[in-house]
Parts: structure tokens; sequence; C-alpha cells
């Protein structure tokens, strides 16, 4: 097990994640979409610590990370809460407030 | 120094078999409560989950228009699969399967595989019933999880460790349950939960045409069954060691004390379940989230004031 | 060289269950895709020594995956029938961006002449996560614990249709709130 | 300190910490329990205050000191020392007293209103016994929070909720003179406790004081920021009578006390002080003078009361000014107490409306005399001796400095006796018609509202003592200010004097209406225009510069460019058409062929150019769409040219 091979395989997921994160219509998609990006940062960030500075800290970096994903994951269901009520849609493309 | 040494991995091959036995014993009990209640005998009740076996071994299984089979057939094997899983960390006496350091987060992640697995059983029959079943147990679940998180967590402080032969070796002087007994109710309400049995059996219950077991049939429907009454005994056990000592008693070796104990649980379990009324998820939902959670805190909280002022 | 196999089985689960998350036809099996990915970079990091965090990202992510179930057919409201679906827009852009940061990440990661290794991992990896969260790291989690918080409250606030005021009247002062369903303190 | 080796800390260190811990927990607790318990708040919250006294005077005698870790090299410190020993008393009295005066008024959800007043009494505490910076900064920083909270308590009512806002933001910006004064402190490296930031180094000795300056004068209401304190009137009478008077104001006043080594190190400093004070007592005297409603007339007497231990401080006076900081609390208690007493009792707080008020509740009425006259300094009650002591500091630095300080007295003479003399005049017949004009008035002024006036008026009457010659010594003793100079008995007597000339005068002759003071000196309206419309207008510029020109100044530029290519294209049709044409008579074929190619050549080149600066413009617009996905699109992408950036560029630069 080498640096470079981790560090592959957690391109190879963040990447997937990427596609999808761009590429879905529906809000809830896109969310998966991210958390396989996290995904892969969570194995990148493991691959660094243990191969270049396996410190006790390192670890913590993790937890944040974890955390996040746990904070994006809320507001996202919120979100797309608020939206399917307000809206009855969970379409990303229906949302485009953010253009006015 | 720990008593609690991991055994030969050979002995694998017999984990599953304790297991069932423990278990059969436990749908033993529940067949002669049930017998008792209806007027049967008491031979009728004890002999019921062998036939049951042996009528559900032969029955063909039934199909549904457009099942999701796949996930069905995970999900149906998943419950005994995740118990399996449990009884690697829990030990038996001085013997374990598999001592490792993060034992209890183990356990407690494989509680959580269980949400998944019941909600794939009802998913993947496509039946509106059955997916009510599968909602309903989630809706308890998320009422269950934190309060578990919770109990799990109240030895673990007290041992200082998250390996469970560690938090058995703690109780040497002390058993957990007399100064945690809140994590102890709590933690035996969750098991009862997880395992959706008794009063927390909604997500099977028979407003909703059984629920989750609507579809089922077969060997599936074994499945599922066993897997709920090996939750239960994995459950007991994992009290066992966490709340009563594991091993620890008089006169008779130490496997014997976990497995007599064990049953002592899991017949508690089974017994009380039958006499209280079953407990609506939206209801207890409010209760576990206003009640349960403070004061499981609180149990957490004394105990690590304990701890901290012992040093 | 065994454990180079090993973890090549177990990344080749997670990229095969990644990618399965956008290719398979229902839902629920895309969720659980993205669970077995999740579960298998946990084992992953269980080979690195990370019994706690990777025990902990398995717990983690198989709740949440069993949640986001739940909002995947609430939105949708598909039934299992595996209904072909096809719900995306932009692929072929998407599919070139995604490669492309594939081929520079990767690139960046054969390329680049990594430093050597520093240190050594502690003996019980957990109980330095534990005294790092307790000591040095302290106000990392005293920062994190306030933002979850805050998340906690910010995700009810937007996604609860009734506020106080539905509940106890304009003035605060109903005895019992007007709940569509009541909960079990009959509060 | 001294009184710790005498064996007292243990329960010294527990009264303190009982001291704010207590009411901050029981505070926090009322605030969250919300309408529940507002039947049981008042008692719950008299107790904690009788505790708090208890406490007060316990850690008062035994003198404890505490340091916690905070932040590194800043402990969390608290010590109570000689000036804190005085002022914590004072303040827990104030507090109970207020405190059973407002839940004998009643107020409408008591439980919010009794917590916040408790966690406020906290935070005065840890501001009054802070050592050093980060306690000073947490606690002030809770008390400018609940002002706004309890001066927003009515918080249906919008006009005294942007009253909170306003007095919130304008005691921040002083405020940040406090974290400014940090700052330099930990860049001066003298260390962040209050009693080492005389010795930092010059330059960072300087910006602390400022810093200082700025936050006592804030707090304190000082000018320039006085006006807030006007708006802070609209709130509830007890909150003005705690917060406005005897506690947040004050500790602004204790600020500068507790610094005074530091100012007078910083001459610069001490002279600002001392002329600030004066000026705000001379002002504000005229502000006071001016106003027609009573808690208007006592919030600009405030303000110019502080003033004098402002001067005091800056004088190096600290005995006078800590003596009149604590008589002036009683004083002006009592006198917001009343005016609330009447306001919740007639509808009111008009002067004119209040007329002949005294006489229809004499008790209140004589305890309200008693206020106002030791206001005015009249001789045997405490402000005339008090602020005699510290006008004689104000003699020996600068004879200047005495006479306007004496002219600011004659003033609190004239204000008090305007209000001494309309509440004990003769009511008319009508004056039942100027009631009611701000809540309903219940006529009636309840046992309990009247026990707290007659204990304030007690101390407003004999808290003098404090800068007589017995116990002022002891107080000098205390406060470790032997050598500060003391009145001569001319000046005792020639104040006095002057004290009742005026009040004759005012009896006697109407007062002038200075109308030019009525309206705060109009320092509301001048910090309107000069800061904060200029800042709103700013920022609304900004909005709209990136609207109309970052947006739309690529659709001009497009259309411009389209326009422009038009004008072109049809000056060539004409022009060079023509001159083709006469060309053409030549020799019609290459009249012709030159023709086709100025239309397919130069004409379709120019348009080509203004349909491709209009792509253009679309382009440059088309990245704002508002799709989740293309934002992504367009951040992977500029984070990916940005990691290539750095992986060619930071080789090229080493």
């Amino acid at each position: 097990m080498t640096l470079q091979l981790v560090l592959v395989v957690a391109a190879g997921l963040f990447c997937v994640g990427l596609y999808g994160a761009l590429s879905q219509q529906v809000v809830v998609m896109v969310m998966m979409g991210l958390e396989l990006m996290l995904n892969g940062v969570i194995l990148a960030v493991t691959a660094f610590w243990w191969f270049l500075a396996p410190n006790a800290d390192g670890q913590v970096l993790l937890l944040v990370v974890i955390a996040a994903m746990t904070v994006e994951m809320t507001m996202g269901f919120a979100i797309a809460t608020l939206l399917h009520r307000s809206r009855g849609s969970d379409m990303t493309d229906t949302a485009t407030d953010l253009s006015q | 120094m720990t008593g609690i040494a991991a055994v030969n991995p050979i002995w694998v091959l017999l984990a599953p078999i304790a297991l069932g036995l423990v278990a059969l014993a436990g749908a033993a009990l529940n067949g002669i409560v049930v017998a008792h209640a209806q007027g049967r005998s008491v031979q009728s009740g004890m002999a019921s989950p062998i036939l049951e076996i042996a009528r559900l071994m032969r029955q063909r299984r039934r199909t549904t228009v457009a099942a999701d089979v796949l996930l069905w057939r995970i999900g149906c094997a998943g419950l005994v699969v995740v118990a399996l899983l449990k009884t690697a960390v829990i030990p038996v006496g001085a013997w374990v399967l598999a001592d490792i350091p993060v034992g209890v987060v183990w356990f407690n992640a494989l509680d959580v595989m269980v949400w998944a697995v019941v909600w794939l059983i009802g998913w993947g029959a496509n039946s509106a019933h059955s997916l009510a079943g599968g909602y309903r147990f989630l809706a308890q679940a998320v009422s269950y999880e934190l309060p578990l998180m919770f109990a799990l967590v109240t030895p673990v402080v007290a041992a200082h460790s998250l390996r469970v032969s560690d938090v058995v070796d703690a109780q040497r002087e002390l058993w957990f349950v007399v100064w945690m007994p809140v994590a102890f109710l709590v933690f035996c309400m969750s098991v009862v939960a997880f395992s959706s049995w008794g009063p927390f059996a909604t997500a099977a219950g028979a407003d909703i045409a059984g629920g989750i077991l609507t579809e089922v049939s077969g060997v599936d429907r074994l499945l599922i069954l066993a897997g709920r009454y090996a939750l239960l005994t994995t459950g007991a056990a994992f009290a066992v060691a966490l709340f009563l000592g594991g091993g620890a008693g008089p006169l008779l070796p130490d496997w014997l004390w976990t497995i007599l104990k064990t049953l002592l649980l899991l017949a508690t379990f089974i017994v009380v379940s039958h006499r209280i009324p079953i407990v609506r998820p939206d209801r207890l939902a409010e209760v576990a989230w206003v009640v349960g959670l403070p004061i499981v805190l609180l149990q957490t909280l004394f105990v690590s004031v304990v701890v901290a002022v012992k040093g | 060289m065994l454990s180079i196999i090993i973890f090549s089985a177990v990344a080749a689960i997670a990229l095969a269950s990644g990618v399965a998350v956008f290719r398979v036809d229902s839902m629920a099996r895309a969720t659980y895709a993205l669970a077995i990915s999740f579960v298998a970079v946990g084992v992953m990091l269980l080979m690195f020594d990370l019994d706690y965090i990777g025990v902990i990202t398995i717990l983690m992510m198989v709740m949440e995956m069993a949640i986001m179930a739940i909002y995947m057919i609430m939105f949708m409201g598909m039934n299992p029938a595996l209904m072909p679906m096809s719900m995306v827009h932009n692929k072929r852009w998407s599919a070139i961006l995604a490669v492309g940061a594939f081929l520079l990440l990767a690139g960046c990661a054969l390329l680049i002449p990594w430093p050597e290794r520093t240190g050594s991992p502690a003996v019980d990896l957990t109980v330095s996560l534990g005294e790092a969260i307790m000591g040095s790291k302290m106000l990392v989690m005293l920062t994190v614990s306030p933002i979850l918080f805050a998340t906690i409250v910010a995700a009810l606030v937007l996604a609860n249709p009734r506020g106080r005021y539905d509940r106890w009247g304009d003035a605060l002062r109903r005895s019992t709130p007007d709940d569509p369903q009541q909960g079990g303190l009959s509060r | 300190m001294s009184a710790s080796t005498l064996g007292f800390g243990p329960l010294g260190e527990v009264a303190l910490w009982l001291l704010i811990g207590l009411p901050s927990l029981v505070g926090v607790a009322l605030c969250l329990t919300g309408p529940r318990l507002n039947r049981m708040a008042a008692p719950v919250s008299l107790g904690t205050a009788a505790a708090m006294v208890a406490a007060a005077f316990v850690v008062a005698f035994t003198r404890p000191a505490i340091d916690v870790p905070f932040l590194a090299g800043a402990p969390f410190g608290l010590a109570v020392d000689g000036l804190s020993a005085l002022i914590v008393p004072m303040v827990t009295v104030v507090t109970l007293v207020v405190l059973v005066f407002a839940a004998a008024e009643g107020t409408q959800s008591s439980a919010r209103f009794h917590g916040l007043m408790l966690i406020f009494a906290a935070a005065v505490v840890v501001t009054a016994t802070a050592t050093t910076l980060p306690a000073l900064l947490f606690a002030w920083e809770i008390m400018g929070a609940m002002s706004y909270a309890l001066i927003g308590f009515r918080w249906r009512d919008d006009n005294r909720v942007s009253a909170g806002l306003t007095a919130f933001i304008t005691t921040r910006v002083g405020d940040l003179g406090l974290y400014i004064a940090a700052g330099a402190a930990l860049a001066g490296g003298a260390g962040l406790g209050l009693a080492q930031l005389a010795e930092a180094p010059s330059p960072w000795r300087d910006v602390i004081a400022a810093g200082i300056l700025m936050a006592a004068f804030g707090k304190a209401a000082q000018l320039p920021f006085s006006f807030w304190l006007s708006r802070a009137m609209e709130g509830p009478s007890p909150v003005s009578a705690l917060l406005h008077s005897a506690a947040m104001v004050a500790m602004g006043g204790y600020l500068l006390l507790r610094l005074a080594p530091l100012l007078a190190i910083t001459e610069w400093a001490a002279t600002t002080a001392a002329w600030v004070g004066a000026v705000t007592a001379l002002l504000l005297g005229a502000v006071a003078v001016a106003q027609r409603d009573l808690k208007q007339l006592l919030a600009a007497s405030t303000a110019a009361q502080l003033g004098f231990v402002m001067l005091a401080a800056g004088v190096g006076s600290v005995a006078g000014g800590t003596a009149h900081l604590m008589a002036h609390a009683a004083t002006k208690a009592l006198l917001f107490l009343a005016a609330g007493a009447w306001l919740s009792a007639l509808g009111t707080k008009q002067l004119p409306a209040l007329r002949g008020a005294a006489r229809r509740w004499p008790l209140v009425g004589v305890l309200f005399a008693v206020g106002v006259l030791s206001l005015a300094g009249i001789a045997p009650l405490s402000l005339w001796a008090t602020k005699e002591e510290l006008l004689a500091g104000a003699l020996e630095s600068s004879p200047a400095l005495y006479i306007v300080g004496l002219a600011a007295a004659a003033l609190s003479a004239a204000y008090a006796g305007k209000a001494l003399v309309i509440l004990w005049r003769k009511p008319l017949t009508t004056a039942q018609s100027g009631y009611d004009t701000e809540q309903r008035g219940t006529r009636h002024i309840a046992v309990w509202q009247r026990i707290p006036l007659v204990v304030l008026a007690a101390g407003a009457a004999l808290l003098g003592v404090l800068a007589l010659p017995p116990v002022g010594d002891w107080l000098r003793g205390l406060l470790g200010a032997e050598g500060d100079p003391r009145p001569g008995v001319l000046e005792l007597v020639g104040s006095a004097v002057l004290a009742l000339f005026v009040l004759g005068l005012v009896a006697w002759k109407r007062v002038p209406r200075l109308a030019w003071a009525a309206n705060w000196l109009g320092l509301e309206r001048a910090t309107r225009i000069v800061v904060v419309d200029p800042v709103s207008r700013l920022s609304q510029r900004l909005a709209r510069f990136d609207d109309v020109v970052l947006d739309r100044g690529i659709q001009i530029v497009a259309r411009m460019v389209l326009r422009g290519a038009r004008r072109v294209g049809r000056s060539d049709d004409e022009t060079l058409d023509a001159a083709v044409t006469a060309v053409a008579r030549g020799g019609a074929r290459a009249a012709s062929a030159l023709a086709r190619s100025d239309t397919g050549g130069v004409d379709a080149a120019v348009e080509s150019i203004a349909r491709a600066a209009r792509r253009l413009g679309m382009i440059a617009r088309r990245p704002q769409t508002g799709q989740l996905h293309e934002y992504y699109a367009q951040i992977t992408v500029v984070l990916a040219v940005a990691i290539v950036l750095l992986l060619v560029l930071v080789p090229v630069v080493r």
C-alpha cells in the first residue's frame, strides 16, 4: 500500500462524486454526489495522515470532515424540504433564485 | 491484567450454534407465554418454534409484482448477519471471538445496520403496508438511537475503555447496573426496540397487516423471525457484559454464568414485553427526546463526575 | 503484498459502488450503493489502524443513508419497480470535467515528490485521538459543537412548517399546543 | 489579599463565586423557562438578589481573589480590592431594592425581566471585580447585550426596540475602544492585567489609554455619546434606575477610577478625561434644564453627574469620585424609581402633567424631594459633600476646571429645582387631562413600591459622610488616596450657598427655556448625519455599483458596439457606395465588382465584429445562471486552474 495508490483511489471517488454533483438534477442526488466527494476527501486525509505525518492531531481533521458532512447533509435536507414544500419540486433547475 | 482472552478462530463456527440455541430457548419461552395466554398446554407452546421452523422451511416463497428482489433478499438475511457480527465482540466467560479495541462502537455500528436492514425488508416487497412498516421502524429508530448511544457511552466512561473486556474487568468490584441504573434501563429498552419486539413492534404491527412481515414468506420469514430473536439475545448478552458483570458469579464457571444471566435477561424481555401496550413511534419520539435523552445524559454526567472525582 | 490486494479489492468495491450510485435505476439502490461505498472507505480506514474513526464512519454513514432513502422516496415518490430514470443534465460536460479533474488529481498524486514520513503513529490511536480532542485540539471541537447545534436549530427552522405561534396561539397563551399530531407527553 | 492571609480565603472565594454564579444561573434559568414561571419569578429573583447582597458584604470584608486560566497568558482574574469592596455592595443593594420595586409594580413576562436583570447584575459584579482585560471585556459585552434586551423589553413596540438598538450600537462603538486597548496591551507586551496596563511601553500605552477613554465615555454616556441615554429612557423605569443610573452607566466612571494611574501616567489622557467630564457636566446640565420629560431630565442629569466622576478620575481625586459615584447611584436610583412610580400611577412622565403629583402621594413626594435636593447639592445631603471633595481635586490641578465644575453644579441645582418646584406646586384642576398619555395609569402606588424609595432616600441623604472627615478618612485609607486634596470650609459653605441661591432663584422665577439644549444638543441627529447615513449610503452605492456597472456594463458595451457597427455600416453604405457609383461611370464591371467586395468584405467584417462582441457579452453574462450544477462546474474549473497555476508557478518562482 503506497500513498500514491490510496490517493488515486481517493481521487477516483472524488471525481465520481463530482460527476454526480454536476450532472444530477434532483437535490438529494446532488447531495449524494457531494457526499461521495467528501468520502474521497476522508480517504485522502487519512492517506496524508498515515504516510506523511501520523501524529495524534491529524485524526481530529477526520472528525471535522465527518462533522462537515453532517452539517452539509442536515442543511441539504432542510433546504430540499423547504423547496419541495414551497415549489412542489425538488429539481435544482427550478431553483434559480441565485441568478437574480 | 485482563481476564478475558480472544480464542482460537475455529470457535467462530460454534458461535452461531450457541446463539441459535439461546435464541431458540427464548422463542420457546415466548411460545409458552403465548400458549398460556391462549389456554393451550405448555408443551404445545414449547414446541411451537420448532413447528414454525419446519413449516416455514417447507413453505413456498410468495412473490409480489415488481419487487426489488436484490434489496429484499439482502434485508431478509441481514438481521441474522447483524446478530452474528455482534456476537464477535461479546465475551462468554473468559472467551471472546474478537476482542477489538472499539468493541462498544462496533456494537453500536451494527445497531445502525439494523436501520438499513429493516427498511430494506419493508422496501423490497413493493407493498404499501410493508413500506409503512419500514418507515415506522426508522421513525422509532431516530427516537431510541441517541439515548442508546449515551447509555453505551456510560459504562465506557466508567471503564476508561471502549474494549468490551475492559468494561467487564472494570466491574470486578461493583456491577455497573448498581450505579448506572438509568443507562441499563435505557439500554434494555433500546434492545427491545431495535429487535422490533414487544411494545416497540409497531414496524410489524397488526394494524398494518403485519408491516414488514406482510409479504415475506418461507425461508425469508424464518430468517427475519430468527433474526429478531437473535438480536434480542445478543442485546441481552451485551447488557450482561456491560452492566451485569459479565461472567462474575459464585460456584459455577463463568461462561455458564454469562449464559445464565443472558437467559434470565432474555426471559425478562420476553415476559415483560407481553405485558406492556404498544407504543406508537410518533408518541415515542417526543418522550425519547424530551425525557429519555436528558435523563440518560444526566446519568452519563453523574458517572463522568464520579470518575473525574475518583481520578 | 496481502494488504495491497485486500486494499485494492476494497477500493474496487468503493469505486464500483460509487459509480453505481449514478448508474442504477432505483433511488433505494442508489442510496444503498453509496452506503456500501462509505462502508468500504470505513474498512480502508480500519486498515490504517484507525479503529475508532473507521467504525464511526460506517456507523454515521449507514445511518445517514437510511435517512436519505426516506427523503429520496419522499421527494421522488417512486415505487421499487426499478423505473428507468434519467434525471441528468449537462451529462457530457460533467463527464469531461470529472475526468479532467481526475486526471489532474491523479497526476498530482503520482508526480508530486511527496516528503518522507515524519513521526510514527501512537500505540493506541483511539486514546491519542481522545487526548488530542481534550487537549491541544480542544478549540476545534469547541468550534464544531456550536456549529452542529446551530445546524440543528437552523434545519428545524427551515424545514418546520409550523412555528410556535401556530402551535401556541398568537399570544403564546394556549395551554396545549394545536398540533395535527399529539406528541407522547401531550404538551 | 491581606485579608486572605487572615484565613478568610475559602469563604471569600466561595462567596465571590456565589455572587457571580448564583444570579447568572438563576437568570439564565428564568430566561429559558419563559412565561410558565412568571408567577414564581419575583420571589426567586428577590431571594437571589438578597443572597447577592449577603455575599457582597462577605466579599467586601474578606477580599478574595480568583485566577482562572482563560486565554494563554491572560487569565480570567477577579479580585475584590478597596474600590470594588465599595462598589459591589452598592450595586447589589441597589439591585435588590430595584427588584423589590419592580416586583411590586408588576411587569408583564416577569420571568424574562427578572432573569435579564439578574444576568445583568452578575455581569456588573464581574466588571467591578475584574483584574484582567479578558474578564472585563467578557462582562462588558454581557452588560451591553442585557442593556439592549432590557431597553427593548417591550419588544412589540418598534420604537423601544430601536431605542435598544441605538443604545447597543452606540455603546458598542465605544466598546471597540476596549478591544483596541486589549490589542495594544497584547502588542505592548506588558500583559492583560488591569494593574499592568500603566506599565506598557510608551506608544502602546497611549493607544491603551485612548481605547479605555473611548469605552468609558461610551458606557458613561459622556459627550459625544450622550444621546443613547436619552433613547434608553424608553425602557421600563426599574431598568432606568438600575442600568442607567447605578450600574451600567456608572461602570464607565468606575473603569476610569480604577485605571486612574494609567490616566495619570499618560498626562493627555487625564486632561482629556477631566475636560470631557467637565464639559459633559456643564452641557448635559443645560440639557437637563431644558427637558420637559421627567425621565429625560433625570437621564441628562445622570450623564452630567457622571461627568463629575470623569472629572474626578481625570484629576486623580479617586476618593471623591468613588464617593460621588456611590452617592449618585443611591440618589438617581431613588429618583428614577419615584418617576417610575408616578409613571405607572398616572400614566405620564411629562413634567407639566405631573404638576402637583408630589402632593397626591406626600411620602413619595418627600422622598423625591430628598433625592432632588441631594442632586441640587443642598448642604447636609450626600452629593453636596462628594461633589465638593472632587472639585477640590479639580481646583488643585486647574482653576478653569474648577470654575466649569462649579457652573455645572449650579446648573444641577437649577434642573433639580425645576423638577422639585413643578412636582410640589398646587395641581391644576385640569390635571386629569394630562394623565394616561403614555400608558394606562393605576392611580395607585403600592406599599412595596414605597419601601425601596425609603431605603434609597436614606442613602441619598447620608452617603455624604463618605466625603467628610471621620468616614472620609477611612475611605481614603481604603482606596490608598490619603493625599487627595480636601475641600476648604470656604468652598463647602460657598457651594452650599450657591446651590441654595440657584434653588431659590428657580423657585422665585421661572427657569429659562433653553431651546438649543432641549433636543440633547442634536447629538443623535448629528451622529445620523455624520456617521450612519454616509455608511449606509456608501453600502447602497456599492450594491448598486455591482448591479449597474458590473452586471449591466457588459450588456451596455455589447449594445454600444452593435450600434457603432451599424452606424459604421450605414456610413459605409452612403459614402463608399456613392464613390463606387461614381467610379462605376468609368467602368461598370469594375464598379459592380468593387461594390460586391464592399458588401461581402468590409461590411460583413464590421457586422461580424459586432456580432462577436454581442456574443461575448452574452457569454460573460452566462455564468450567472442560478443553476447550482453550473456553479459547481465553474468552481471546479477555477480550482483546477488554481492547482495547475500553483504547480507551475511555485517551482518557477523558487
